[in-house]
Protein backbone atom coordinates (compact mmCIF):
# COMPACT_ATOMS: atom_id res chain seq x y z
CA UNK A 1 0.00 0.00 0.00
CA UNK A 2 1.63 3.51 -1.24
CA UNK A 3 1.18 6.28 1.86
CA UNK A 4 0.37 9.14 -0.39
CA UNK A 5 -3.75 9.27 0.40
CA UNK A 6 -4.49 11.11 -3.13
CA UNK A 7 -2.53 7.71 -5.04
CA UNK A 8 -5.50 5.54 -6.74
CA UNK A 9 -4.21 2.23 -8.30
CA UNK A 10 -6.43 -0.30 -10.24
CA UNK A 11 -5.23 -3.03 -12.36
CA UNK A 12 -6.55 -6.49 -13.92
CA UNK A 13 -5.63 -9.49 -15.88
CA UNK A 14 -7.95 -11.05 -18.27
CA UNK A 15 -8.21 -12.83 -21.48
CA UNK A 16 -6.80 -10.41 -25.25
CA UNK A 17 -10.30 -10.20 -26.38
CA UNK A 18 -12.44 -7.67 -28.24
CA UNK A 19 -15.06 -6.77 -25.40
CA UNK A 20 -11.83 -6.32 -23.15
CA UNK A 21 -12.06 -2.87 -24.49
CA UNK A 22 -15.33 -2.78 -22.62
CA UNK A 23 -13.82 -3.77 -19.96
CA UNK A 24 -11.05 -1.67 -19.26
CA UNK A 25 -13.64 1.38 -19.96
CA UNK A 26 -15.14 0.42 -17.07
CA UNK A 27 -11.76 0.35 -15.03
CA UNK A 28 -11.02 3.88 -16.30
CA UNK A 29 -14.49 5.05 -14.78
CA UNK A 30 -13.19 3.12 -11.21
CA UNK A 31 -9.88 5.01 -11.90
CA UNK A 32 -11.79 8.54 -11.59
CA UNK A 33 -14.54 7.26 -8.74
CA UNK A 34 -11.45 7.03 -6.64
CA UNK A 35 -9.76 10.46 -7.56
CA UNK A 36 -12.40 12.11 -8.52
CA UNK A 37 -10.32 15.60 -8.78
CA UNK A 38 -9.03 14.35 -12.43
CA UNK A 39 -10.43 17.50 -14.58
CA UNK A 40 -12.16 16.72 -17.76
CA UNK A 41 -9.47 17.03 -20.59
CA UNK A 42 -7.17 15.05 -19.29
CA UNK A 43 -9.89 12.08 -18.43
CA UNK A 44 -10.34 12.10 -21.56
CA UNK A 45 -6.79 12.33 -23.30
CA UNK A 46 -5.98 9.27 -21.13
CA UNK A 47 -8.88 7.15 -21.41
CA UNK A 48 -9.03 7.83 -25.14
CA UNK A 49 -4.88 6.67 -25.20
CA UNK A 50 -5.37 3.59 -23.06
CA UNK A 51 -8.43 2.18 -25.04
CA UNK A 52 -6.11 2.99 -28.56
CA UNK A 53 -3.39 0.90 -26.87
CA UNK A 54 -5.95 -1.64 -25.75
CA UNK A 55 -7.16 -2.17 -28.90
CA UNK A 56 -3.88 -2.21 -30.59
CA UNK A 57 -3.11 -5.21 -28.56
CA UNK A 58 -6.71 -7.03 -29.39
CA UNK A 59 -6.23 -5.83 -33.10
CA UNK A 60 -2.42 -6.59 -33.95
CA UNK A 61 -0.39 -8.44 -31.33
CA UNK A 62 -3.08 -11.11 -31.76
CA UNK A 63 -4.25 -10.98 -35.10
CA UNK A 64 -2.18 -13.70 -36.69
CA UNK A 65 -3.69 -16.52 -34.19
CA UNK A 66 -7.31 -17.12 -36.05
CA UNK A 67 -10.16 -18.42 -34.80
CA UNK A 68 -9.00 -21.36 -32.66
CA UNK A 69 -6.53 -19.91 -30.59
CA UNK A 70 -7.54 -18.72 -27.22
CA UNK A 71 -5.45 -17.93 -24.30
CA UNK A 72 -3.40 -15.16 -24.99
CA UNK A 73 -3.81 -12.78 -22.03
CA UNK A 74 -2.99 -9.28 -20.71
CA UNK A 75 -3.04 -7.43 -17.94
CA UNK A 76 -3.40 -3.46 -17.25
CA UNK A 77 -2.73 -1.37 -14.61
CA UNK A 78 -3.71 2.67 -14.08
CA UNK A 79 -2.58 5.17 -11.77
CA UNK A 80 -3.40 8.30 -10.64
CA UNK A 81 -1.57 10.42 -8.37
CA UNK A 82 -1.45 14.44 -7.53
CA UNK A 83 1.12 15.06 -11.38
CA UNK A 84 0.08 12.43 -13.44
CA UNK A 85 -2.08 9.57 -15.13
CA UNK A 86 0.26 6.64 -15.63
CA UNK A 87 -1.07 2.95 -17.70
CA UNK A 88 1.42 0.00 -18.07
CA UNK A 89 -0.12 -2.51 -20.61
CA UNK A 90 1.60 -6.34 -20.85
CA UNK A 91 0.72 -9.05 -22.92
CA UNK A 92 2.21 -12.11 -24.42
CA UNK A 93 1.32 -11.75 -28.06
CA UNK A 94 3.10 -10.98 -31.57
CA UNK A 95 5.91 -8.40 -31.31
CA UNK A 96 4.81 -4.56 -32.16
CA UNK A 97 7.06 -4.07 -35.48
CA UNK A 98 6.27 -0.86 -35.78
CA UNK A 99 8.58 2.75 -34.53
CA UNK A 100 6.42 5.01 -32.09
CA UNK A 101 9.23 7.77 -33.06
CA UNK A 102 7.76 7.77 -36.86
CA UNK A 103 4.20 6.81 -36.20
CA UNK A 104 2.06 10.19 -37.99
CA UNK A 105 -1.57 10.84 -38.57
CA UNK A 106 -2.55 9.11 -42.52
CA UNK A 107 -4.40 11.61 -44.55
CA UNK A 108 -7.90 12.79 -44.35
CA UNK A 109 -9.57 9.91 -46.22
CA UNK A 110 -7.93 7.24 -44.69
CA UNK A 111 -9.90 4.59 -42.91
CA UNK A 112 -7.70 2.92 -40.64
CA UNK A 113 -4.19 3.88 -39.45
CA UNK A 114 -4.88 6.49 -37.00
CA UNK A 115 -5.05 4.55 -33.63
CA UNK A 116 -1.47 4.91 -32.34
CA UNK A 117 -0.92 8.60 -34.05
CA UNK A 118 -4.02 9.68 -31.74
CA UNK A 119 -2.98 7.38 -28.73
CA UNK A 120 0.14 9.66 -28.70
CA UNK A 121 -0.96 13.05 -29.96
CA UNK A 122 -3.31 12.76 -27.20
CA UNK A 123 -0.57 12.28 -23.63
CA UNK A 124 2.51 13.39 -23.21
CA UNK A 125 4.32 9.76 -23.81
CA UNK A 126 3.57 6.76 -25.29
CA UNK A 127 6.24 4.09 -25.09
CA UNK A 128 6.24 0.11 -26.07
CA UNK A 129 9.14 -2.42 -25.37
CA UNK A 130 9.63 -5.62 -25.90
CA UNK A 131 11.43 -8.10 -23.11
CA UNK A 132 11.38 -11.50 -23.56
CA UNK A 133 8.34 -12.58 -24.85
CA UNK A 134 6.48 -9.88 -23.06
CA UNK A 135 5.05 -7.02 -24.57
CA UNK A 136 4.87 -3.79 -22.63
CA UNK A 137 2.97 -0.53 -23.39
CA UNK A 138 3.14 2.74 -20.86
CA UNK A 139 1.47 5.56 -21.39
CA UNK A 140 1.71 9.19 -19.11
CA UNK A 141 -0.55 12.18 -19.17
CA UNK A 142 0.59 14.54 -17.14
CA UNK A 143 -2.29 16.63 -14.86
CA UNK A 144 -3.25 20.25 -15.74
CA UNK A 145 -1.75 21.99 -12.38
CA UNK B 1 -22.15 -1.10 -25.30
CA UNK B 2 -23.81 0.42 -28.25
CA UNK B 3 -27.48 1.09 -29.81
CA UNK B 4 -27.75 2.82 -33.45
CA UNK B 5 -31.16 4.99 -33.59
CA UNK B 6 -31.76 5.46 -37.18
CA UNK B 7 -34.96 7.87 -38.21
CA UNK B 8 -35.35 9.82 -41.80
CA UNK B 9 -36.53 13.43 -41.36
CA UNK B 10 -39.57 14.63 -43.88
CA UNK B 11 -37.23 16.58 -45.83
CA UNK B 12 -35.34 13.02 -46.26
CA UNK B 13 -32.12 12.97 -44.31
CA UNK B 14 -31.22 10.00 -42.74
CA UNK B 15 -30.29 10.77 -38.68
CA UNK B 16 -28.35 7.97 -37.32
CA UNK B 17 -27.83 8.44 -33.27
CA UNK B 18 -25.33 5.89 -31.97
CA UNK B 19 -26.18 5.68 -28.18
CA UNK B 20 -23.13 4.37 -26.11
CA UNK B 21 -19.56 3.58 -27.25
CA UNK B 22 -18.28 3.92 -31.05
CA UNK B 23 -15.25 1.64 -30.95
CA UNK B 24 -13.25 -1.72 -33.02
CA UNK B 25 -16.59 -3.22 -31.96
CA UNK B 26 -19.25 -1.15 -32.65
CA UNK B 27 -17.91 1.05 -35.69
CA UNK B 28 -18.38 -2.23 -38.14
CA UNK B 29 -21.83 -1.50 -37.29
CA UNK B 30 -22.03 1.64 -37.86
CA UNK B 31 -20.36 1.80 -40.91
CA UNK B 32 -23.39 -1.27 -42.10
CA UNK B 33 -26.17 1.12 -40.91
CA UNK B 34 -24.73 4.11 -43.27
CA UNK B 35 -24.54 1.78 -46.09
CA UNK B 36 -28.05 0.56 -45.72
CA UNK B 37 -29.21 3.95 -45.82
CA UNK B 38 -27.68 4.82 -49.06
CA UNK B 39 -28.32 2.00 -50.50
CA UNK B 40 -32.21 2.96 -49.82
CA UNK B 41 -32.04 6.28 -51.81
CA UNK B 42 -31.30 8.01 -48.47
CA UNK B 43 -27.69 10.12 -49.16
CA UNK B 44 -27.71 12.93 -46.41
CA UNK B 45 -26.95 11.67 -43.72
CA UNK B 46 -26.67 13.78 -40.42
CA UNK B 47 -24.78 11.80 -37.39
CA UNK B 48 -26.00 12.80 -33.84
CA UNK B 49 -23.31 12.49 -31.43
CA UNK B 50 -24.98 14.00 -28.12
CA UNK B 51 -25.20 10.35 -26.99
CA UNK B 52 -22.08 9.09 -28.31
CA UNK B 53 -19.87 8.53 -24.71
CA UNK B 54 -16.66 7.40 -26.54
CA UNK B 55 -15.17 7.40 -30.18
CA UNK B 56 -11.95 5.78 -31.02
CA UNK B 57 -10.33 5.78 -34.30
CA UNK B 58 -11.98 2.69 -35.46
CA UNK B 59 -15.21 5.17 -35.17
CA UNK B 60 -13.39 7.73 -36.87
CA UNK B 61 -12.52 5.13 -40.00
CA UNK B 62 -16.04 4.54 -39.92
CA UNK B 63 -17.28 8.53 -39.89
CA UNK B 64 -14.72 8.58 -43.12
CA UNK B 65 -16.34 5.81 -44.87
CA UNK B 66 -19.71 6.87 -44.37
CA UNK B 67 -18.42 10.55 -45.45
CA UNK B 68 -17.02 8.85 -48.70
CA UNK B 69 -20.50 6.54 -49.55
CA UNK B 70 -22.37 9.13 -49.27
CA UNK B 71 -20.23 11.48 -51.37
CA UNK B 72 -20.03 9.23 -54.02
CA UNK B 73 -23.46 9.17 -54.01
CA UNK B 74 -24.26 12.38 -54.63
CA UNK B 75 -24.74 13.08 -50.83
CA UNK B 76 -22.96 14.18 -48.03
CA UNK B 77 -22.45 13.28 -44.28
CA UNK B 78 -22.26 15.57 -41.36
CA UNK B 79 -21.64 15.21 -37.43
CA UNK B 80 -23.57 17.26 -34.93
CA UNK B 81 -23.66 18.25 -31.42
CA UNK B 82 -20.30 16.30 -30.41
CA UNK B 83 -19.08 15.86 -26.74
CA UNK B 84 -15.88 16.94 -25.43
CA UNK B 85 -14.43 14.26 -25.68
CA UNK B 86 -15.32 13.49 -29.44
CA UNK B 87 -14.17 17.26 -30.47
CA UNK B 88 -11.04 16.23 -28.23
CA UNK B 89 -10.49 12.77 -30.75
CA UNK B 90 -11.56 15.29 -33.82
CA UNK B 91 -8.97 17.67 -33.53
CA UNK B 92 -6.11 15.43 -32.22
CA UNK B 93 -6.58 14.01 -35.57
CA UNK B 94 -7.28 16.92 -37.62
CA UNK B 95 -10.57 16.02 -38.60
CA UNK B 96 -12.26 18.58 -37.90
CA UNK B 97 -12.39 19.88 -40.82
CA UNK B 98 -13.55 17.04 -43.25
CA UNK B 99 -16.07 16.08 -40.22
CA UNK B 100 -16.86 19.93 -39.08
CA UNK B 101 -19.16 19.05 -36.37
CA UNK B 102 -22.46 21.30 -36.00
CA UNK B 103 -24.35 22.30 -33.64
CA UNK B 104 -27.60 21.06 -34.05
CA UNK B 105 -29.27 18.31 -36.39
CA UNK B 106 -31.63 19.93 -36.99
CA UNK B 107 -29.26 22.56 -38.81
CA UNK B 108 -26.85 20.29 -40.00
CA UNK B 109 -27.76 20.62 -43.74
CA UNK B 110 -28.42 24.19 -43.43
CA UNK B 111 -24.84 25.61 -44.47
CA UNK C 1 0.00 -13.17 -16.61
CA UNK C 2 -2.04 -16.27 -15.77
CA UNK C 3 -2.42 -19.14 -18.62
CA UNK C 4 -6.10 -19.51 -17.99
CA UNK C 5 -8.15 -17.85 -20.48
CA UNK C 6 -11.40 -17.81 -18.31
CA UNK C 7 -9.28 -16.08 -15.76
CA UNK C 8 -10.11 -12.46 -15.16
CA UNK C 9 -8.24 -10.91 -11.93
CA UNK C 10 -9.26 -6.60 -11.25
CA UNK C 11 -7.53 -5.02 -8.06
CA UNK C 12 -7.49 -1.52 -6.80
CA UNK C 13 -5.51 0.50 -4.06
CA UNK C 14 -7.08 3.63 -2.94
CA UNK C 15 -8.12 5.77 0.10
CA UNK C 16 -10.11 4.19 2.87
CA UNK C 17 -13.08 6.57 2.72
CA UNK C 18 -16.63 6.07 2.34
CA UNK C 19 -16.63 6.49 -1.26
CA UNK C 20 -14.39 3.36 -1.90
CA UNK C 21 -17.38 1.58 -1.25
CA UNK C 22 -18.77 3.23 -4.98
CA UNK C 23 -15.28 2.43 -6.15
CA UNK C 24 -15.66 -1.44 -5.11
CA UNK C 25 -19.07 -1.67 -6.82
CA UNK C 26 -17.56 -0.68 -10.08
CA UNK C 27 -14.83 -2.70 -9.82
CA UNK C 28 -16.99 -5.25 -9.38
CA UNK C 29 -18.90 -4.85 -12.83
CA UNK C 30 -15.67 -4.68 -14.36
CA UNK C 31 -14.78 -8.37 -13.17
CA UNK C 32 -18.51 -9.44 -13.92
CA UNK C 33 -17.34 -7.52 -17.62
CA UNK C 34 -14.28 -9.85 -17.93
CA UNK C 35 -16.21 -12.95 -16.82
CA UNK C 36 -19.56 -12.87 -17.49
CA UNK C 37 -20.76 -16.24 -17.39
CA UNK C 38 -20.96 -15.63 -13.58
CA UNK C 39 -24.24 -16.92 -12.43
CA UNK C 40 -26.61 -13.92 -10.83
CA UNK C 41 -27.00 -15.52 -7.79
CA UNK C 42 -23.34 -16.07 -7.31
CA UNK C 43 -22.74 -12.54 -8.29
CA UNK C 44 -25.17 -11.19 -5.55
CA UNK C 45 -23.52 -13.51 -2.90
CA UNK C 46 -20.16 -12.50 -3.84
CA UNK C 47 -20.88 -8.55 -4.03
CA UNK C 48 -22.87 -8.43 -1.19
CA UNK C 49 -20.24 -10.10 0.91
CA UNK C 50 -17.13 -7.73 -0.84
CA UNK C 51 -19.31 -4.52 0.17
CA UNK C 52 -19.61 -5.94 3.68
CA UNK C 53 -16.12 -6.15 4.34
CA UNK C 54 -15.41 -2.58 2.47
CA UNK C 55 -17.80 -1.05 4.80
CA UNK C 56 -16.21 -2.98 7.89
CA UNK C 57 -13.02 -1.75 6.85
CA UNK C 58 -13.87 1.83 5.94
CA UNK C 59 -16.24 1.83 9.54
CA UNK C 60 -14.31 -0.12 12.21
CA UNK C 61 -10.60 -0.56 11.02
CA UNK C 62 -10.16 3.49 10.67
CA UNK C 63 -12.71 4.45 13.16
CA UNK C 64 -10.74 5.68 16.20
CA UNK C 65 -8.71 8.27 13.40
CA UNK C 66 -11.06 10.76 13.72
CA UNK C 67 -11.44 13.58 11.14
CA UNK C 68 -8.06 15.33 10.80
CA UNK C 69 -5.93 11.88 10.16
CA UNK C 70 -5.67 10.44 6.48
CA UNK C 71 -3.37 8.38 4.33
CA UNK C 72 -5.40 5.08 5.50
CA UNK C 73 -5.20 2.76 2.62
CA UNK C 74 -6.75 -0.57 1.48
CA UNK C 75 -5.96 -2.80 -1.23
CA UNK C 76 -8.20 -5.58 -2.61
CA UNK C 77 -7.79 -7.90 -5.35
CA UNK C 78 -11.36 -10.39 -7.38
CA UNK C 79 -10.66 -12.86 -9.28
CA UNK C 80 -13.11 -15.26 -11.13
CA UNK C 81 -12.10 -18.69 -12.72
CA UNK C 82 -14.28 -21.41 -13.66
CA UNK C 83 -15.10 -22.72 -10.26
CA UNK C 84 -14.89 -20.06 -7.72
CA UNK C 85 -14.70 -16.34 -6.77
CA UNK C 86 -12.37 -14.84 -4.55
CA UNK C 87 -11.30 -11.40 -2.91
CA UNK C 88 -8.60 -10.43 -0.85
CA UNK C 89 -8.25 -7.07 1.10
CA UNK C 90 -5.17 -5.48 2.86
CA UNK C 91 -5.37 -2.62 4.90
CA UNK C 92 -3.22 -0.97 7.46
CA UNK C 93 -5.89 0.01 10.21
CA UNK C 94 -6.74 -1.17 13.44
CA UNK C 95 -6.91 -4.51 14.31
CA UNK C 96 -10.23 -6.13 14.15
CA UNK C 97 -10.99 -7.95 17.48
CA UNK C 98 -14.15 -10.22 16.32
CA UNK C 99 -13.96 -13.50 16.43
CA UNK C 100 -15.64 -14.89 12.83
CA UNK C 101 -16.23 -18.32 14.30
CA UNK C 102 -18.76 -16.42 16.85
CA UNK C 103 -20.20 -13.93 14.73
CA UNK C 104 -23.94 -14.33 14.53
CA UNK C 105 -27.30 -12.93 13.46
CA UNK C 106 -28.80 -10.04 15.99
CA UNK C 107 -32.42 -10.17 16.90
CA UNK C 108 -34.51 -8.69 14.26
CA UNK C 109 -34.98 -5.39 15.72
CA UNK C 110 -31.19 -4.54 15.51
CA UNK C 111 -30.58 -1.75 13.67
CA UNK C 112 -26.66 -2.50 13.30
CA UNK C 113 -24.46 -5.79 13.62
CA UNK C 114 -25.42 -7.15 10.88
CA UNK C 115 -22.55 -6.58 8.58
CA UNK C 116 -20.14 -9.54 9.40
CA UNK C 117 -22.82 -12.35 9.76
CA UNK C 118 -24.47 -11.32 6.69
CA UNK C 119 -21.14 -11.45 4.63
CA UNK C 120 -20.39 -14.81 6.07
CA UNK C 121 -23.40 -16.31 5.56
CA UNK C 122 -23.30 -15.07 1.96
CA UNK C 123 -20.19 -16.79 0.76
CA UNK C 124 -18.58 -20.07 1.50
CA UNK C 125 -15.47 -18.96 3.57
CA UNK C 126 -15.04 -15.39 5.13
CA UNK C 127 -11.60 -15.35 6.63
CA UNK C 128 -9.51 -12.60 8.65
CA UNK C 129 -6.14 -12.73 9.79
CA UNK C 130 -3.37 -9.90 11.06
CA UNK C 131 0.32 -10.04 9.91
CA UNK C 132 2.30 -7.69 11.53
CA UNK C 133 0.68 -4.48 10.95
CA UNK C 134 -1.89 -5.35 8.30
CA UNK C 135 -5.24 -6.80 8.35
CA UNK C 136 -6.35 -9.66 5.87
CA UNK C 137 -9.34 -10.63 4.86
CA UNK C 138 -10.57 -12.87 2.38
CA UNK C 139 -13.74 -14.24 1.17
CA UNK C 140 -14.15 -17.27 -1.01
CA UNK C 141 -17.67 -18.29 -2.95
CA UNK C 142 -17.78 -21.14 -4.69
CA UNK C 143 -19.21 -21.07 -8.25
CA UNK C 144 -22.69 -23.00 -8.88
CA UNK C 145 -21.70 -25.47 -11.51
CA UNK D 1 -25.09 7.00 -6.53
CA UNK D 2 -28.46 7.39 -4.67
CA UNK D 3 -31.52 9.31 -5.03
CA UNK D 4 -34.39 9.35 -3.14
CA UNK D 5 -38.36 9.56 -4.99
CA UNK D 6 -41.30 10.80 -2.00
CA UNK D 7 -44.24 10.85 -2.84
CA UNK D 8 -48.06 10.51 -0.76
CA UNK D 9 -50.75 8.66 -1.96
CA UNK D 10 -53.93 9.85 -2.17
CA UNK D 11 -54.85 7.29 0.79
CA UNK D 12 -52.14 8.80 2.54
CA UNK D 13 -49.76 6.40 2.23
CA UNK D 14 -45.91 7.74 2.00
CA UNK D 15 -44.26 6.26 -1.09
CA UNK D 16 -40.62 6.38 -0.61
CA UNK D 17 -38.68 5.04 -4.02
CA UNK D 18 -34.47 4.74 -3.35
CA UNK D 19 -33.21 4.93 -6.95
CA UNK D 20 -29.28 3.30 -6.50
CA UNK D 21 -27.26 1.77 -3.83
CA UNK D 22 -28.59 1.92 -0.30
CA UNK D 23 -25.41 1.74 1.84
CA UNK D 24 -23.69 3.27 4.72
CA UNK D 25 -23.52 6.30 2.95
CA UNK D 26 -27.31 6.54 1.31
CA UNK D 27 -29.09 4.76 4.55
CA UNK D 28 -28.47 7.45 6.89
CA UNK D 29 -30.23 9.41 4.34
CA UNK D 30 -33.37 7.05 4.35
CA UNK D 31 -33.84 6.96 7.89
CA UNK D 32 -34.14 11.18 7.51
CA UNK D 33 -36.82 10.75 4.94
CA UNK D 34 -39.20 8.43 6.79
CA UNK D 35 -38.54 10.40 10.35
CA UNK D 36 -39.76 13.96 8.18
CA UNK D 37 -42.38 12.02 6.57
CA UNK D 38 -44.03 10.47 9.96
CA UNK D 39 -42.82 14.03 11.64
CA UNK D 40 -45.19 15.60 8.95
CA UNK D 41 -48.11 12.83 9.98
CA UNK D 42 -47.51 10.24 7.58
CA UNK D 43 -47.41 6.87 9.47
CA UNK D 44 -48.22 4.20 6.63
CA UNK D 45 -44.81 4.36 4.54
CA UNK D 46 -44.13 1.89 1.53
CA UNK D 47 -40.56 1.58 0.16
CA UNK D 48 -40.32 0.82 -2.79
CA UNK D 49 -37.18 -1.24 -3.86
CA UNK D 50 -37.85 -1.77 -7.71
CA UNK D 51 -34.72 0.72 -8.63
CA UNK D 52 -32.68 -0.33 -5.38
CA UNK D 53 -29.87 -1.75 -7.25
CA UNK D 54 -28.12 -2.74 -3.63
CA UNK D 55 -28.72 -2.87 -0.25
CA UNK D 56 -26.15 -3.57 2.67
CA UNK D 57 -26.28 -4.20 5.96
CA UNK D 58 -26.62 -0.57 6.70
CA UNK D 59 -29.45 -0.41 4.53
CA UNK D 60 -31.28 -3.15 6.04
CA UNK D 61 -30.83 -1.23 9.95
CA UNK D 62 -32.28 2.22 8.51
CA UNK D 63 -35.50 -0.46 6.93
CA UNK D 64 -35.40 -1.38 10.63
CA UNK D 65 -35.72 1.99 12.50
CA UNK D 66 -38.08 3.52 10.15
CA UNK D 67 -40.29 -0.14 10.80
CA UNK D 68 -40.09 0.99 14.36
CA UNK D 69 -41.00 4.89 13.60
CA UNK D 70 -43.54 4.12 12.47
CA UNK D 71 -45.00 1.76 14.68
CA UNK D 72 -44.40 3.66 17.41
CA UNK D 73 -46.50 6.48 15.45
CA UNK D 74 -49.13 3.80 14.72
CA UNK D 75 -48.62 3.55 11.17
CA UNK D 76 -45.93 0.56 9.58
CA UNK D 77 -43.63 0.58 6.99
CA UNK D 78 -43.65 -1.89 4.17
CA UNK D 79 -41.31 -3.18 1.29
CA UNK D 80 -42.51 -3.58 -1.92
CA UNK D 81 -40.66 -5.26 -5.37
CA UNK D 82 -37.20 -6.07 -4.09
CA UNK D 83 -35.08 -6.76 -6.73
CA UNK D 84 -33.08 -10.55 -6.50
CA UNK D 85 -30.33 -8.75 -4.26
CA UNK D 86 -32.58 -7.42 -1.79
CA UNK D 87 -34.67 -10.71 -1.97
CA UNK D 88 -31.27 -12.64 -1.18
CA UNK D 89 -30.18 -10.01 1.93
CA UNK D 90 -33.39 -10.77 3.54
CA UNK D 91 -33.40 -14.27 3.28
CA UNK D 92 -29.73 -14.30 5.08
CA UNK D 93 -30.38 -12.52 7.34
CA UNK D 94 -34.28 -13.71 8.51
CA UNK D 95 -35.45 -10.42 8.21
CA UNK D 96 -37.92 -11.35 5.12
CA UNK D 97 -40.75 -12.39 8.08
CA UNK D 98 -40.35 -8.60 9.42
CA UNK D 99 -39.75 -6.92 6.41
CA UNK D 100 -42.18 -9.31 3.95
CA UNK D 101 -41.82 -8.07 0.76
CA UNK D 102 -45.04 -7.13 -0.99
CA UNK D 103 -45.41 -7.51 -5.20
CA UNK D 104 -46.90 -3.84 -5.66
CA UNK D 105 -46.50 -0.74 -4.63
CA UNK D 106 -50.53 0.05 -4.36
CA UNK D 107 -51.41 -3.11 -2.29
CA UNK D 108 -48.66 -2.90 0.24
CA UNK D 109 -51.05 -2.12 2.79
CA UNK D 110 -54.26 -4.38 1.41
CA UNK D 111 -53.25 -7.40 3.89
N1 LIG E 1 1.28 -3.98 -32.75
C1 LIG E 1 1.54 -3.86 -34.09
N2 LIG E 1 2.26 -4.79 -34.74
C2 LIG E 1 2.49 -4.65 -36.05
N3 LIG E 1 2.03 -3.64 -36.80
C3 LIG E 1 1.32 -2.69 -36.23
C4 LIG E 1 1.05 -2.75 -34.84
N4 LIG E 1 0.33 -1.68 -34.51
C5 LIG E 1 0.15 -0.98 -35.66
N5 LIG E 1 0.74 -1.58 -36.70
C6 LIG E 1 0.70 -1.08 -38.07
O1 LIG E 1 0.87 0.34 -38.05
C7 LIG E 1 -0.11 1.02 -38.79
C8 LIG E 1 -0.95 1.95 -37.93
O2 LIG E 1 -1.67 1.17 -37.01
P1 LIG E 1 -2.64 1.77 -35.91
O3 LIG E 1 -2.14 3.11 -35.54
O4 LIG E 1 -2.78 0.77 -34.84
O5 LIG E 1 -4.00 1.96 -36.66
P2 LIG E 1 -5.13 0.87 -36.98
O6 LIG E 1 -5.48 0.20 -35.69
O7 LIG E 1 -6.23 1.70 -37.51
O8 LIG E 1 -4.52 -0.06 -37.98
C9 LIG E 1 -0.93 -0.07 -39.48
O9 LIG E 1 -0.43 -0.25 -40.78
C10 LIG E 1 -0.70 -1.29 -38.65
O10 LIG E 1 -0.79 -2.47 -39.41
N1 LIG F 1 -13.03 -4.61 12.50
C1 LIG F 1 -13.62 -4.60 13.73
N2 LIG F 1 -12.92 -4.25 14.81
C2 LIG F 1 -13.50 -4.23 16.02
N3 LIG F 1 -14.81 -4.56 16.24
C3 LIG F 1 -15.55 -4.90 15.20
C4 LIG F 1 -14.99 -4.96 13.89
N4 LIG F 1 -15.95 -5.36 13.05
C5 LIG F 1 -17.06 -5.53 13.79
N5 LIG F 1 -16.83 -5.27 15.08
C6 LIG F 1 -17.87 -5.33 16.14
O1 LIG F 1 -18.66 -6.48 15.91
C7 LIG F 1 -20.05 -6.20 15.92
C8 LIG F 1 -20.71 -6.53 14.59
O2 LIG F 1 -20.16 -5.67 13.60
P1 LIG F 1 -20.59 -5.73 12.10
O3 LIG F 1 -20.97 -7.10 11.74
O4 LIG F 1 -19.48 -5.10 11.31
O5 LIG F 1 -21.88 -4.82 12.00
P2 LIG F 1 -21.99 -3.24 11.95
O6 LIG F 1 -21.13 -2.76 10.83
O7 LIG F 1 -23.44 -3.02 11.69
O8 LIG F 1 -21.53 -2.73 13.28
C9 LIG F 1 -20.16 -4.74 16.31
O9 LIG F 1 -20.38 -4.67 17.70
C10 LIG F 1 -18.83 -4.15 15.98
O10 LIG F 1 -18.50 -3.07 16.80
Amino acid sequence: MPDDASVTRVSLEAAAREDSVDLLHTLVASLWEGSPDVAMIDRIRFETAVIEVMANIVEHAYAIDGEGVTGRRFDVSLLADPTSLVATFADDGRPCEIDLSTVSMPGYDAESGRGLALASAAVDDLAYHRDGVINHWSITCRRQP
Amino acid sequence: MIEFKVETTSRGIGVVTPVGRLNMVSARRLGEVVTELVGAGTNRIVVDMAQTDFMDSSGLGALIAGLKTTRQAGGDLRLACPTEQIQTVLELTNLNKVLRPRPTVEGAFDA
